[in-house]
């Protein structure tokens, strides 16, 4: 079983979701982060005192899937996702070890 | 930016020239009584409330969280802006001289205006000193444009609705108000007006169809916002759209009930037909969304309250209380359909529905203004009939076609010139960074 | 639903039967003070200020985010309602005719309420037009059931609030108003009354003990929320209720000081006074929980300026600034200990603790008024005595005794028929989402 | 704690002794007219606005997060705390007596304040009762050392910030207002006054540069924030900002046209200079933000509004609309650079700007009151004058060294012995969490 | 080393926490999340314009633990996240493949 | 490729993205999180209900990177994080099975 992970921007959202559903996925989970990359912030700036805002908001959505499903859960992601424009984000996969339903007790795919 | 920097410029001049000059002449009336003035006084400060914070918490609630100081910048922004043109030329351009459509120069600068309130006839406010008059008119002149400014909200360039709201101010509001309350065309009773003129208390045509009917324009003109019907647009923080409606209501009262220029047995009515017209507004729209929607929202309740608001507005002291009730009910059902179902069929942006409660809320109260008025609460004016009802119909067409044939002109020259909308990129990082360069929120 | 469609058709024939009716006669009244008149004009939208945004920023920041609005919602909703109710049959209830306990249906719809103040002798309000004290009063009505809401918060029925307010209003309130101030049985000085009657110049047992009261026993008939004592249920904004406690500061001298009617001595008394109690209060609580707490506490300051605020308004004509000061540093004591110890001791719910702060304020006011009324403040009233006391308490015992039986068979008949309490998947998802659609802050 | 414990003791035991005690004679005066009380009334009310919400809001908005219920504590209890030490003695001190420099004992505990008008001669606000004079000149007792707060705020301990501001209260403010307002050294035209004393409407010595100093002083003593310079102190919630600053402007109509002490051609006056040197500071502000910063702020745009008000408010009975347009405007100018080079170029952690705003923008209006005060809007006073130029710096000048030479011991007296900063550890965690164990918002 | 990332509901954190506490773990990261799967959100409506809203908050716990800990650390949150309701949520174990402790540099087991 | 997870204090993020930067690190994803560990919370009580407050306010910074930078990234914000006092967090470190960015589709340590 995989975790992927993509770090969007956040008016892709509705996109990548609608088309993960569309691809079959189930669930996923998303949270709000702030990125630092090639993507440049800007400057504000108080009363004369100025700041550097280094970090964009940016939405991670996770989505755990079997190894299956991997490549297109991950090409669903990137078409969905894309704009062409620096700062479209990054996706991560990683290996899961397990997955519990808390609500039956199932383990492993059976709990997706 | 040249541009700017001349204009501030030009501004500095004015001011150096005008200094050490005479502009009234103080002249103690033992005549004024202090309770008139207090109750003028007050009225002013709550129009102003209703502005900002009210206006500015009521709109900025509805946007999303990225254009929120976006908006509440409009709204303060205008309240130095309009103030200051206001004091140039605005006033003069609307109580100025005896013109049948616009005021003349005769009080650029507020030359002219006493303390004293045996006024020369041209001037209205005979209660209360010319000063305070100016004043609380002035609160007007910033709310209306700031009411506008709801349509387009979230897309368009600030320098452009400074601009904008500078011109309109000039070319659609002043002549509106002269037409209307400075006894020209439009004014009840005055000579050679339209049908015997209109009724309008506290800004049914002047204030709200006026912007209302701008505002759809200018959204019309502007296009939708980015993402339009596939984003999630919902009002980020409607916690502050009900404290703005509230306070709305509460200022409501010096809108209205300061339209009687005295604290007098018209203010008295028109502060109670107030209450109870955004009651009734409240509760209406609340009942039709628990019909229609399945739930009361509290967005609906508070929309309804300033339905209820917009539509006694032309009324507030010519209507009992009982029709006032009705107007509020009405009120807040045809602006729900106005709000829902208009802008679903027709798909226009209205982002914030400037057009769906001022335009559709200002243009019933004109119109019931003609049915309800009754003698009994302003002995010297006229009954509702039929006749009335057409008189007010007129002056709301008349208002209608100035609104819109000037608001285009006007937005077309800016289009052209300096464009009405921000970038897309700005669009999308939202109002707040891209042009204020600041947040509304840090966590 | 069926039953809210109908209600609304009849409301609407209600209104359509009213409309051309002549309401009041319009007489211009020579005598009238423009400074009163202003002054009660001012008094009413800041009670109205009060309500929303005063108590319903300072009630909402108290719940959990997801609840915020429908605590809003209560207060925005019942400006509506019970000003609708009011101006149908609340003020003629409370104000309608010389019974010794309601009053009668003469004024229903608002019937024979002049402009003039030359009205016969049953009616109140000598300094102002009827039509202005019907509205002050009005105000009174709307916040009261408010008040209330604080102690079911987070997980009563949107319909049953509602019902509940309008039957509690016209069976609880307008007979406690009527025989308070209407000059009924427990009006201090009115032949026949209750132990020669009892001092109440803003409400002490009318809103306060009345609410606050009706406000515990709603608490406990309804139960706890779930996970009472388990989950963590800080208040979710307290920069809103610190804000609302500031608003509700203000608008009190509307609601004390505008009980004078009229802009004079009494007025002035009282403005003085309330704020004096409410410093005091602020400050003795921030005191007492240096010592409990080890740090005065942001919300104790806030909740003692409105137990300074609630203690004082019985009281606010009739003592002096001194006494003040003690009534208020006594009220942020006791009503400390109401909050912190009561509840957990009785293990009851008050969510928002509207029987700690304004029942037992409330309370505490009205037998203080027995203490430091002084006729140096009221010359036509009675001084401090035991006898006064004993009259002051018997009056609390009447509120108390009405309150807590009539809340109950209202609540019995409720809780019967539609339910109190919402789901237990709605307590768990919030009253925003489940009670209106809708979301406080969207990030 | 002890101190504490002794402190609130003594106080109840002040008031056991005071509470039979008759303070003032009622003597009903025919001759106050309720237009001025409801106007004083108001005008009281509005300044207590300012404070909470107003300054509230304003203030809190500019720290971060972990400190917004440190910042509005400050204001809500200094609403307590004030309130009670100025009627205890700080009335007194101000008012009594026709001292030179400083008030005497005669009012203590409000002690023979009447509310008739026909008051002893040494005792001002003829128009209204003393009690209501004592009420509105007590809402600047509060304000006053809350606007100090904004230059300590986030690292200040509560209980340092409470005694001082008793303290300076007592010993800076209690003086500067006898002399300036109580007919003393400072008093335009009093006798043997410095250089014929000096014009100040409304505070622009005894509120702003008071503040706006020792405000400076303070925060230079207590030295920089931890990680000034480094961390992120962007404003957590600039919305409440822009809110409290439109609260602020609203209040300031009852802190300027109350300052007449009537409802007079001089309150009408300073309304309308009020409203429109805040509007050209607001537009003047944004402008020089436009040139220096590329976009208009939104930050700036509220605090030129502010710096307007400043800048007007020692004028406000004096000049006239145009000059007044001129002085918004400069002060917004000359704001802007205090605040933003100033600070830059000494290095000082002034957090909020109290010196940038209060300090600069008060010294610019007491000189420029100084040039454009004429005859035209209070025909009692001077013309402006290079002599009178002269006047207005001397008393800015004593103003200044006075608030700097007590503020000095003062806050030295505190270092030693209770100090003035918090821990690290609370600084870190914030002054929500460790000086009130609380936290502002809860998601 | 394992980490134990559970999607659970709101008002089931206080208990997972003293769960895990007397579990003897010393402790957790939590996250604000929302998520998307068989419990369905809701429709929000605001002036006639109707939002559907897909997304439930969860709150996420992560664990960090040793590969002995890791059955009772999934046991005890399994327990006390469960209501038996659609929407309890999912616990997802993956490898950690070191764990350092700031303070003091000590990496591995020690650091936990 | 390693993403490498670091639970550090508010106050040290500015230190920490600035290290990494010019330690030649080009990206970084945070997010706001709570934390649970040796380091005590407070109490907080309102109107006489006490609650006591265990979670702690964390900043997480997520860092992937190539397994050669591995060591350095961790040195670094090891470093740059420390204060020495309870609660300076810890650093988390797993194995990423492939890193894709979504504006190229470049994918492994090409899409970093
Ligand atoms: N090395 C990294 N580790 C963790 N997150 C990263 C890393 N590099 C980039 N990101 C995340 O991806 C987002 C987009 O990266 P950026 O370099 O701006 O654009 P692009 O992916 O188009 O090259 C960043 O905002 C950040 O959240
Ligand atoms: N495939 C998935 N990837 C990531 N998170 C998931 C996935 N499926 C479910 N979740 C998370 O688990 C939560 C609960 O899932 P749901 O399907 O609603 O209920 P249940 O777990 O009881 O079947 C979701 O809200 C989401 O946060
Ligand atoms: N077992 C764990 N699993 C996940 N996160 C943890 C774990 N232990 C600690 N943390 C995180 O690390 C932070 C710091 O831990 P703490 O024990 O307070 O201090 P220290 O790391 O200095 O020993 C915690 O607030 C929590 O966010």
């Amino acid at each position: 079983m995989k975790k992927v992970e993509a770090i969007i921007r956040h008016f892709k959202l509705e996109e990548v979701k609608n088309a993960l559903t569309e691809g079959g996925l189930t669930g996923m989970t998303i949270t709000e982060v702030r990125g630092f990359g090639r993507q440049k912030g800007h400057t504000e700036m108080y009363r004369g005192t100025e700041y550097a805002v280094d970090f964009v908001p940016k939405v991670k959505v996770e989505v755990v899937c079997t190894d299956e499903q991997l490549q297109s859960v991950v090409d669903i992601m990137m078409q969905a996702a894309q704009t062409g424009q620096i700062g479209d984000g990054k996706i991560f996969v990683s290996d899961l070890a397990n997955i519990i339903r808390i609500r039956t007790g199932e383990t492993g795919q059976d709990a997706l | 930016m040249r541009r700017v920097r001349c204009g501030s410029v030009l501004l500095f001049v004015f001011f150096l020239l005008l200094f050490p000059q005479s502009l009234f002449a103080q002249e103690a009336d033992p005549a004024t009584n202090p309770g008139h003035l207090t109750w003028m006084l007050t009225s002013s400060a709550l129009v102003l409330f209703m502005t900002a914070p009210g206006l500015a918490m009521f709109y900025s609630g509805l946007v999303r969280r990225k254009n929120v100081l976006g908006v509440m910048m409009q709204c303060l922004f205008l309240m130095g802006l309009m103030s200051v043109v206001w004091a140039l030329w605005g006033y003069s351009l609307c109580f100025g001289g005896e013109g049948k459509f616009i005021g003349n120069f005769d009080h650029v600068f507020l030359k002219g205006l006493t303390m004293g309130t045996e006024t020369p006839g041209e001037l209205p406010g005979g209660e209360v000193p010319d000063l305070i008059f100016m004043i609380f008119q002035g609160m007007f002149f910033i709310i209306t444009p700031a009411l506008i400014c709801g349509a387009f909200a979230e897309r368009m360039k600030f320098s452009a609705m400074a601009l904008f709201s500078v011109l309109w101010g000039t070319f659609v509001y002043c002549p509106l108000c002269h037409m209307v309350w400075g006894e020209g065309w439009l004014y009840y009773g005055s000579e050679g007006s339209l049908l015997g003129g209109a009724l309008d208390f506290a800004g049914g045509t002047v204030v709200h169809i006026s912007s209302g009917v701008s505002a759809l324009l200018a959204a019309m003109m502007i296009g939708r916002r980015l993402g339009f019907g596939s984003e999630d647009m919902r009002p980020h923080n409607l916690t502050y759209t009900v404290l703005g409606a509230a306070m709305l209501w509460v200022g409501w009262f010096g809108f209205n009930a300061g339209s009687a220029v005295a604290a007098n047995d018209s203010a008295a009515n028109a502060f109670v037909v107030t209450h109870l017209s955004a009651s009734a507004g409240a509760l209406s729209w609340a009942l039709i969304e628990l019909i229609f929607r399945g739930k009361p929202g509290v967005l609906g309740t508070a929309s309804g309250a300033v339905a209820g608001l917009v539509c006694i507005t032309p009324a507030a002291g010519f209507v009992q209380p009982m029709p006032a009730l009705a107007m509020g009910a009405i009120a807040g059902v045809v602006c729900y359909f106005a709000c829902g179902k208009l802008k679903a069929t027709f798909g226009y942006d209205d982002s914030l529905d400037a057009f769906g409660v001022h335009g559709v809320g200002g243009t019933l109260g004109a119109i019931l203004t003609g049915v309800f008025a009754t003698q009994q609460v302003y002995p010297d004016g006229p009954n509702g009939s039929v006749q009335l009802v057409i008189a007010q119909a007129a002056a709301v067409g008349v208002t209608v076609v100035l609104s819109l044939v000037v608001s285009f002109v006007l937005l077309k020259i800016l289009d052209i010139t300096i464009g009405l909308r921000i970038s897309q990129e700005g669009e999308v990082r939202g109002l707040d960074i891209a042009e204020h360069g600041e947040e509304g929120y840090i966590s």
